[in-house]
């Protein structure tokens, strides 16, 4: 298997973040209840609302154009997974590599060339 | 850049699958009548460019890719569905107003397909399968503002993933234990012998493609599809998938599995006769004449893979095959045949009729729609004279000569089950009482002259071409073995 | 570092692992003091350009404002809404600011002073600052407030939006130094403008790149004039809004942060990173990590200067410069750097 | 008369087929006139074959081939049983044509259409000489019988016609998969070879109850007869004397020319079981069609019990046995046929069949009583008529295999007298039901000339039999030396102390059929 | 040290997880989508896995073109759901049932 240890600084740092950002965290809490700062009432735990009180479900139905942009961004950024390893070996897979990527990249651009036409891209 | 040579079929649906995607994008929905001919005619041209091919067996882009007679003969198939699925379509549209993507998804489709039937590798399999899939999903809930379209959609979409991801898993597994993704690598590897990850593998494998071609116990989706679909989507569905399917999983048993026929034949054997008997059953109830139609499609596949079953023992291979092809190109035939019927069903109205009982009585009002009807039931159901008994006879034959007699039994039995939902639908035709429905003519020349040419073929007609069919079978089939 | 610990009498892995996590400490923490610093300098240069004084009443000129409002806010009292979702609401903060750190672990600060070389550091980075979408999604959704929501969907639509291009103008990048390494790209910039400036920027073909590459980053890390996640007028404070005392401080930390990253990115992918300006020996006696440093302080006034002087877009202006401006402008650019690359380099096809 | 390379067979089908075809487009008068004419032209055609078949030539005559793929030819051909079978048919099928000339007014093209189809089928079955090919011509008759029953019949059709055809499919599919086998197993689908080649015991077990399970339900054999007086009841006149004429027909052709030649041994194992359930049904239906209130019931359930006899009689693996029962066969074609036909006759009038609501018809209809009649007479076996020489050739062949299923077929025949008088006794004699009844009027010229010929043929199949055993005689002895070897011995030999088959052969020649050659 | 087995095992749990989040869950349609992706990743786990124990490209090369499939998968998935919501106003599993039989 591959030697994985070059990445365990990363797992070290992942859990010195963590801990570090959960201190920020929860020991102000843990500290406002000791200095007595820590008074909830009802009107201080609800949500904000321009000095009302909430009218309905913030949850609510959203514009369909966010989904949009998630399905955009899901195929131009995961299209863009396999020219990474491409730009990183056009020296040993040479023209026919070149060739075969611009043809897939002549293809991703026709998708965005329909996805502009069609509108998607606008948020009018 | 040969290798190009051996794909030009596909290369022409690419192109004009991009070329008309650019068409529909800039000139928008007015111009979709022009963009289904023009699809249609790239589809002819691929089968142009299909029938020039070198019949090889030819192994391409590193081995990835095979072209040989079978899948030149599966691919015409699937083609001219194809074409058939297309010009059926923009009549159905008329009314909410037919949308360019129609078939630019179709020509994607039919390439996803082109490739699976040519797949010789786990990798090609998967893109092949997936590239038809992803299509497909977007055909089920084409129309937008049907909710039962967009249910269709979902419940295809959600089983299809869960099926790809089954077939990668044991992809992935095959891929593990035997340390290539070639199906020639793969059977050099079953030659010494199995073990419980590649049994594991090649059951998640199955099951997998078992989904594409709605083989009992992973037929749920298919009624649902079929019912929620719009009708030539479901035609579609009904025909050239099926085919690509089932000639994938030929060649995927045939070629990376020859020598674990005691492995897969069983599976295969289990899904036939569950698919025979189930689909049989499950369309007693059915009110609906494409649900109907999904569950005899359901059944369909289950003697198909009767015919898969038998190509196992080495004795059997050709007489196998070639009734799993033979079976196919009458079905197609037959499944098309009855979905144009049914795409004829307006009521006054303009709106589709698919309730069976609202059937009755169209005897009176469209005897040449009925006659054609009832000979697409008759021979879904394998009542000879009509040509769907023939390949129902060879997957029998082929199953007997293989041993697997408990087959050929199980599936006349189900046949019988399976005459009595198609003898309901001619009862409703022909003997019931006219209903309040009317049927005014719909359609074209072209389209009653299909329907016409189907049913004609379907009848005693078929066996005139019995001879030429077969041999074009054993040609196609020669390659596999 | 490793080795000094060995030859100290430490095991192999002991030593390692003491290395690392002094490493990190020294990351970690002068980072946690460079954005103190660094919301200083920000308030600094929006006022000066504003003809305002800014911050000038807590210590020497002020200096000390980052830590006094930092002790205030850790006095604060936690307000969590009664009908938030609270783990996920109290994840959100930890979330963001964690990832905010962990992307610096592969930031080269100089020649080999890099807590993980590794071969993907590039791909490493675009994969960390990705995950930063999700403290901002999951405080707008765990808030259960209408703002806040908005505002989270609203950026994230954008992060998500620029991380496209900026990935396709990343190949470019890649493409030239034909590595992943952030060190190996550096490296590659040596002289490369011209034979003696020490950046790719001076590369014609890589120099929109780095202007297009500097508008994402702002666009990304949510700056003016791309801010529309918190715009006051519309939003109050967008996803932060119901959020208080240190939570409220790690968003505000971690944007910072990431403010950072991106312009010590934009340092390192452009501009030659602790390399100095000119491939001239003297400059090399300047530590690597002073050079670095200065180019980051450059973005960092560019950025503030940005914010000062730059209304703001609107969001489908947003939107439109990053799907249609952007997008295409960068996939061509893979186009026309590969061909370039191939021709040059490869030669002309036989 | 006929060159022997002339395809005459495949003419005879080709021909109704093809105005089957014309039917379907034409308006009802100019179909029913297609209809007629060409079924004329196919009796023509049949006499033809007749006065051409060579009585004691070769086994197969008229044989024809043409390979079409595979194991599966289109390969036609006819010995005597065939011949006689063809000629009951192509007899029947004008007739039938003509009983609904007028009865039919609904969808005429239609039904004359699937008459045709039905006699094209019915000639390919009994003509057929290769497996598959009589599988097709065996199985599509399911189609315009389903049709006919469906559509023109009666109250309760649509329950009639499913029956009817998912008995017979189910029997025939089991049938198919043993066809398969045997020609996967002989590498041929020739009837001619089959019917020579000698089966593993065994094996020959499985074959005989995959065929008998679809010949059985055919015929119809007791217990799975009901599907029969369900269709003859809702089925129009013309369909019950096609059905009851020729159909039941094919599965006692299917006995003669699949399960004994071909499964010689099995036969013989399974002897008890036939004559088992011969008995069963010769009793059992007689005393239920004593009960019968509808006529065309009564009349079904008759057939069951005549075709229990011949099933018996077939069994008995002796000639007398098998002549008789093929006399029987087409005897109780014409008969019930002609049955059927005198109800539809007066149901025509009335528009019911309960026999309550008739009664003293013979007053006001005294043609309609004498021939209905002589049909009774037929029926119950009077001598001089067919229905004589039959049931007492069967009956003399069963005594040979066993005095107990002689005996028991022997109470069958009279329990037949008893419910076909009781019939005719409350139908034609006593007092008028009603009004109606009482004015109906009596036979008009279309009925006579459609009653007339039948009864001309069964008085001259009574009269002088030898005419119709003549062309099976060599058949029935070739199957009796098929059968030998393996026939187990009966318990009540005629003529102890002499040859066995001289004895049988005596036994025939006694009541006057003599040998003719 | 982590051996291929961990590896397999893992990625077999995940697999199930998927197929459970499939069937068992009656709630959201969204959660199936994850179950979904669940299942890929699940395999490209096994891929990657098996390709680095067997120094073959073959497994890393097939994962990208999983991933690459998942994510239009994905896009599918989401817009036929965003048809669905405006048709349906739900996205519930169990009012998925307009057609049944």
């Amino acid at each position: 298997m591959v030697d994985l240890s070059q990445y365990v600084p990363i797992l070290l740092f992942l859990f010195v973040a963590v801990g570090l950002s959960s201190l920020f965290v929860f020991l102000p809490m843990g500290v406002a209840r000791l200095t007595g700062a820590h008074k909830p009432d009802v009107e201080k735990l609800s949500e904000y609302e321009c000095g009302f009180p909430a009218f309905e479900d913030s949850r609510g139905q959203f514009d369909v154009r966010f989904y949009l942009v998630a399905i955009l961004f899901i195929i131009f950024d995961l299209e863009a997974a396999f020219l990474f390893p491409w730009a990183v070996s056009l020296e040993e897979i040479g023209w026919t590599g070149w060739f075969t990527m611009m043809i897939f990249l002549g293809e991703l651009a026709l998708g965005l060339v329909y996805a502009w036409k069609k509108g998607a891209l606008d948020w009018e | 850049m040969t290798d190009l040579l051996y794909i030009l079929p596909e290369l022409a649906l690419i192109i004009g699958g991009l070329v008309l995607l650019m068409y529909a994008a800039f000139a928008g929905d007015k111009q979709s009548g022009v963009i289904n001919a023009l699809a249609a005619l790239f589809l002819a041209l691929a089968l142009i460019l299909l029938i020039r091919q070198p019949e090889g067996p030819t192994l391409v882009f590193s081995d990835t890719l095979r072209v040989d007679s079978f899948s030149i003969y599966a691919k015409a198939l699937i083609y001219i569905s194809a074409i058939a699925a297309l010009l059926m379509a923009p009549r159905y549209f008329e009314a909410e107003g037919y949308r360019a993507e129609y078939p630019v998804l179709v020509l994607f489709s039919v390439l996803g397909m082109s490739i699976m039937v040519s797949a010789h590798d786990l990798m090609s399999l998967y893109i092949g399968l997936e590239l038809n899939s992803l299509a497909a999903y977007v055909l089920a809930s084409f129309a937008r503002t049907d909710g039962r379209a967009s249910e269709a959609g979902l419940k295809y979409f959600v089983l299809g993933s869960l099926a790809s991801g089954m077939l990668l898993y044991g992809s992935s597994l095959l891929y593990g234990f035997t340390g290539t993704t070639n199906f020639a690598g793969i059977a050099d590897v079953f030659t010494h012998g199995d073990n419980l990850g590649l049994i594991f593998g090649l059951v998640f494998v199955l099951a997998g493609l078992g989904f594409k071609i709605s083989a009992v116990p992973f037929h749920m989706w298919t009624p649902d599809v079929y019912e929620g679909a719009p009708t030539p989507v479901a035609a579609f569905f009904a025909s050239a998938p099926k085919v690509a399917a089932l000639a994938l999983l030929t060649r995927f048993c045939m070629e990376a599995l020859p020598d674990a026929v005691g492995s897969w034949q069983q599976i295969i054997s289990f899904m036939a006769i569950a698919s025979m008997v189930l689909g049989a059953i499950g369309a007693i109830g059915q009110r609906n004449i494409k649900r109907l139609l999904a569950y005899s499609s359901i059944a369909n596949v289950g003697f198909i893979l009767v015919g898969l079953a038998a190509a196992g023992p080495a004795a059997t291979n050709e007489a196998g095959v070639s009734s799993v092809i033979i079976y196919l190109t009458v079905y197609v035939v037959m499944t098309l045949g009855s979905f144009l019927a049914v795409l004829q069903l307006r009521d006054a109205n303009g709106r589709m009729v698919e309730d069976i009982a609202s059937l009755a009585g169209l005897w009176k009002t469209r005897p040449g729609l009925a006659t054609a009807i009832a000979i697409f039931m008759f021979s879904l159901a394998g009542i000879p004279p009509l040509f769907g008994f023939w390949p129902k006879y060879l997957v029998f034959q082929a199953a007997i000569s293989a041993g697997l007699l408990p087959l050929a039994v199980i599936g006349a039995l189900a046949s019988v089950i399976g005459a009595f939902y198609y003898l309901r639908v001619i009862k409703v035709m022909m003997f019931d009482a006219p209903a309040d429905v009317s049927f005014p003519a719909v359609g074209g020349v072209a389209e009653r002259g299909v329907i016409a040419v189907s049913a004609a073929y379907v009848s005693l007609f078929g066996f005139i071409l019995l001879a030429p069919l077969s041999q074009v079978a054993a040609w196609a089939a020669g390659a596999l073995l | 570092m490793t080795d000094r610990f060995i030859s100290w009498g430490m095991s192999q892995d002991w030593a390692f692992f003491t290395a690392s996590i002094v490493g990190i400490l020294l990351i970690a923490l002068p980072l946690m003091l460079a954005v103190a610093m660094i919301i200083y300098a920000d308030r600094k240069i929006w006022a000066a350009i504003a003809l305002r004084r800014g911050p000038n009443v807590v210590g020497p000129f002020g200096l000390l404002q980052s830590f006094a409002d930092g002790l205030k806010v850790f006095l604060q009292e936690t307000i969590i809404p009664s009908s938030a979702n609270k783990a996920l609401f109290l994840i959100a903060p930890i979330i963001t600011f964690t990832v905010a750190l962990m992307a610096w672990a592969v930031i080269p600060f100089n020649s080999g002073a890099v807590l993980a070389d590794i071969n993907v550091g590039l791909l490493y980075i675009l994969a960390i600052s990705s995950l930063g979408v999700y403290g901002v999604v999951i405080s707008g959704w765990a808030s259960n407030s209408k703002y806040p929501f908005f505002s989270a969907l609203r950026a994230a639509a954008q992060m998500i939006s620029y991380e496209v291009s900026i990935g396709f103008i990343l190949i470019s990048v890649v493409l030239w130094a034909d590595s992943f390494n952030l060190n190996e790209i550096i490296q590659a910039q040596q002289g490369h403008g011209f034979g003696v400036v020490n950046a790719f920027a001076f590369n014609l073909l890589l120099f929109p790149m780095a202007v297009m590459f500097l508008i994402s980053a702002m666009a990304e890390t949510a700056r003016a004039p791309f801010d529309l996640t918190e715009a006051e007028s519309e939003l109050v404070a967008g996803y932060q809004t119901e959020y208080s005392s240190m939570s409220f401080a790690l968003f505000w930390l971690g944007e910072y942060a990431n403010v950072l990253l991106m312009c010590a990115l934009n340092a390192i992918l452009f501009w030659g990173g602790w390399l100095p300006p000119i491939d001239w020996a003297p400059l090399y006696y300047v530590p690597g990590i002073i050079w670095l440093f200065l180019k980051i302080f450059i973005f960092f006034f560019i950025f503030s200067w940005v914010k000062a002087t730059v209304p703001r877009y609107r969001y489908d202006q947003l939107m439109r410069l990053g799907w249609k401006v952007f997008l295409p402008i960068s996939l061509f650019w893979v186009f026309l750097v590969s061909g370039y690359l191939m021709l040059t380099r490869y030669g002309v096809p036989a | 008369m006929i060159d022997s390379g002339f395809p005459i067979l495949t003419l005879m089908v080709a021909l109704p087929a093809a105005a089957a075809a014309l039917c379907l487009f034409l308006g009802a008068s100019a179909a029913r006139w297609t209809a007629l004419l060409a079924t004329l032209a196919n009796f023509v055609l049949g006499c033809l074959l007749w006065a051409s078949f060579d009585i004691g030539g070769p086994q197969w005559q008229f044989t024809e081939a043409l390979a079409i793929y595979g194991t599966l030819n289109w390969k036609m051909g006819i010995d005597g049983i065939a011949l006689m079978l063809i000629m009951l048919s192509v007899f029947l099928m004008p007739i039938c044509i003509g009983v609904s000339w007028r009865s039919i007014t609904e969808r005429v093209g239609l039904y004359y259409g699937c008459f045709l189809l039905m006699e094209a089928l019915m000639i390919g079955v009994f003509a057929a000489q290769d497996l598959i090919l009589f599988y097709i011509f065996f199985e599509a008759g399911l189609i315009p019988m389903y049709l006919i029953i469906g559509i023109w019949g009666g109250a309760n059709r649509i329950y009639a016609s499913y029956k009817f055809f998912l008995y017979t499919l189910l029997g025939s599919l089991l049938m198919l998969v043993a066809m398969i086998w045997m020609i996967m197993e002989t590498g041929t689908g020739d009837i001619p070879t089959l019917m020579e080649h000698d089966f593993p015991a065994h094996i020959q077990t499985w074959l005989w109850l995959a065929f008998f399970a679809s010949f059985a339900v055919k015929m119809p054999m007791w217990p799975v007869h009901t599907w029969l007086p369900d269709a003859h009841v809702q089925a129009p006149t013309a369909g019950s004397v096609i059905l009851a004429g020729v159909l039941l027909k094919m599965g006692s052709y299917g006995f003669i020319r699949f399960l004994m030649p071909m499964f010689p041994a099995a036969s013989a194992e399974f002897m008890w079981l036939v004559f088992a359930l011969s008995m069963v049904a010769v009793i059992y239906t007689s005393l239920v069609a004593l009960v019968q209130n509808d006529m065309k019931k009564l009349i079904a359930y008759s057939s069951v019990a005549h075709m229990a006899i011949v099933t018996a009689g077939l069994f008995a693996f002796n000639q007398q046995g098998i002549e008789g029962a093929l006399i029987v066969m087409l005897s109780h074609g014409l008969v019930s046929g002609a049955l059927f036909m005198c109800v539809g006759v007066i149901y025509d009038r009335l528009h019911t069949r309960e026999i309550a609501r008739y009664g003293g018809l013979s007053n006001n209809m005294p043609g309609y009583a004498m021939l209905f009649l002589f049909f009774t007479m037929a029926s119950i076996g009077l001598p001089g008529t067919s229905g004589f020489v039959g049931e007492f050739l069967a009956l003399a062949g069963m005594y040979q295999a066993s005095s107990w299923l002689a005996l028991v077929a022997g109470t069958g025949v009279i329990l037949g007298a008893a419910y076909m008088l009781w019939l005719y006794w409350r139908i034609a004699f006593g007092k008028p039901a009603g009004e109606d009844a009482a004015s109906m009027k009596d036979l008009d010229a279309r009925e006579w000339i459609l009653l007339l010929p039948i009864a001309g043929a069964a008085l001259w199949m009574g009269v002088y039999p030898e005419s119709f055993l003549a062309p099976m005689r060599k058949d029935v002895t070739t199957l009796v030396a098929r059968l030998a070897p393996t026939a187990p011995a009966g318990d009540a030999q005629l003529a102890a102390g002499e040859p066995a088959p001289a004895a049988a052969h005596g036994a025939a020649s006694a009541h006057g059929a003599g040998e003719a050659h | 040290m982590i051996g291929l087995a961990h590896y397999l095992t893992v990625s077999a749990i995940l697999f199930v997880l998927g197929v459970l989040g499939i069937f068992i869950n009656r709630k959201n349609i969204i959660i199936i989508l994850m179950a979904i992706e669940l299942i890929l990743l699940s395999v490209n786990l096994n891929l990657v896995a098996f390709s680095a124990y067997l120094g073959d490209l073959a497994g890393q090369v097939f994962a990208m073109f999983v991933l690459t499939v998942a994510a239009g998968e994905a896009a599918i998935g989401l817009a036929i759901l965003v048809i669905y919501f405006r048709g349906r106003g739900t996205i519930a599993v169990d009012d998925a049932n307009r057609m049944k039989g």
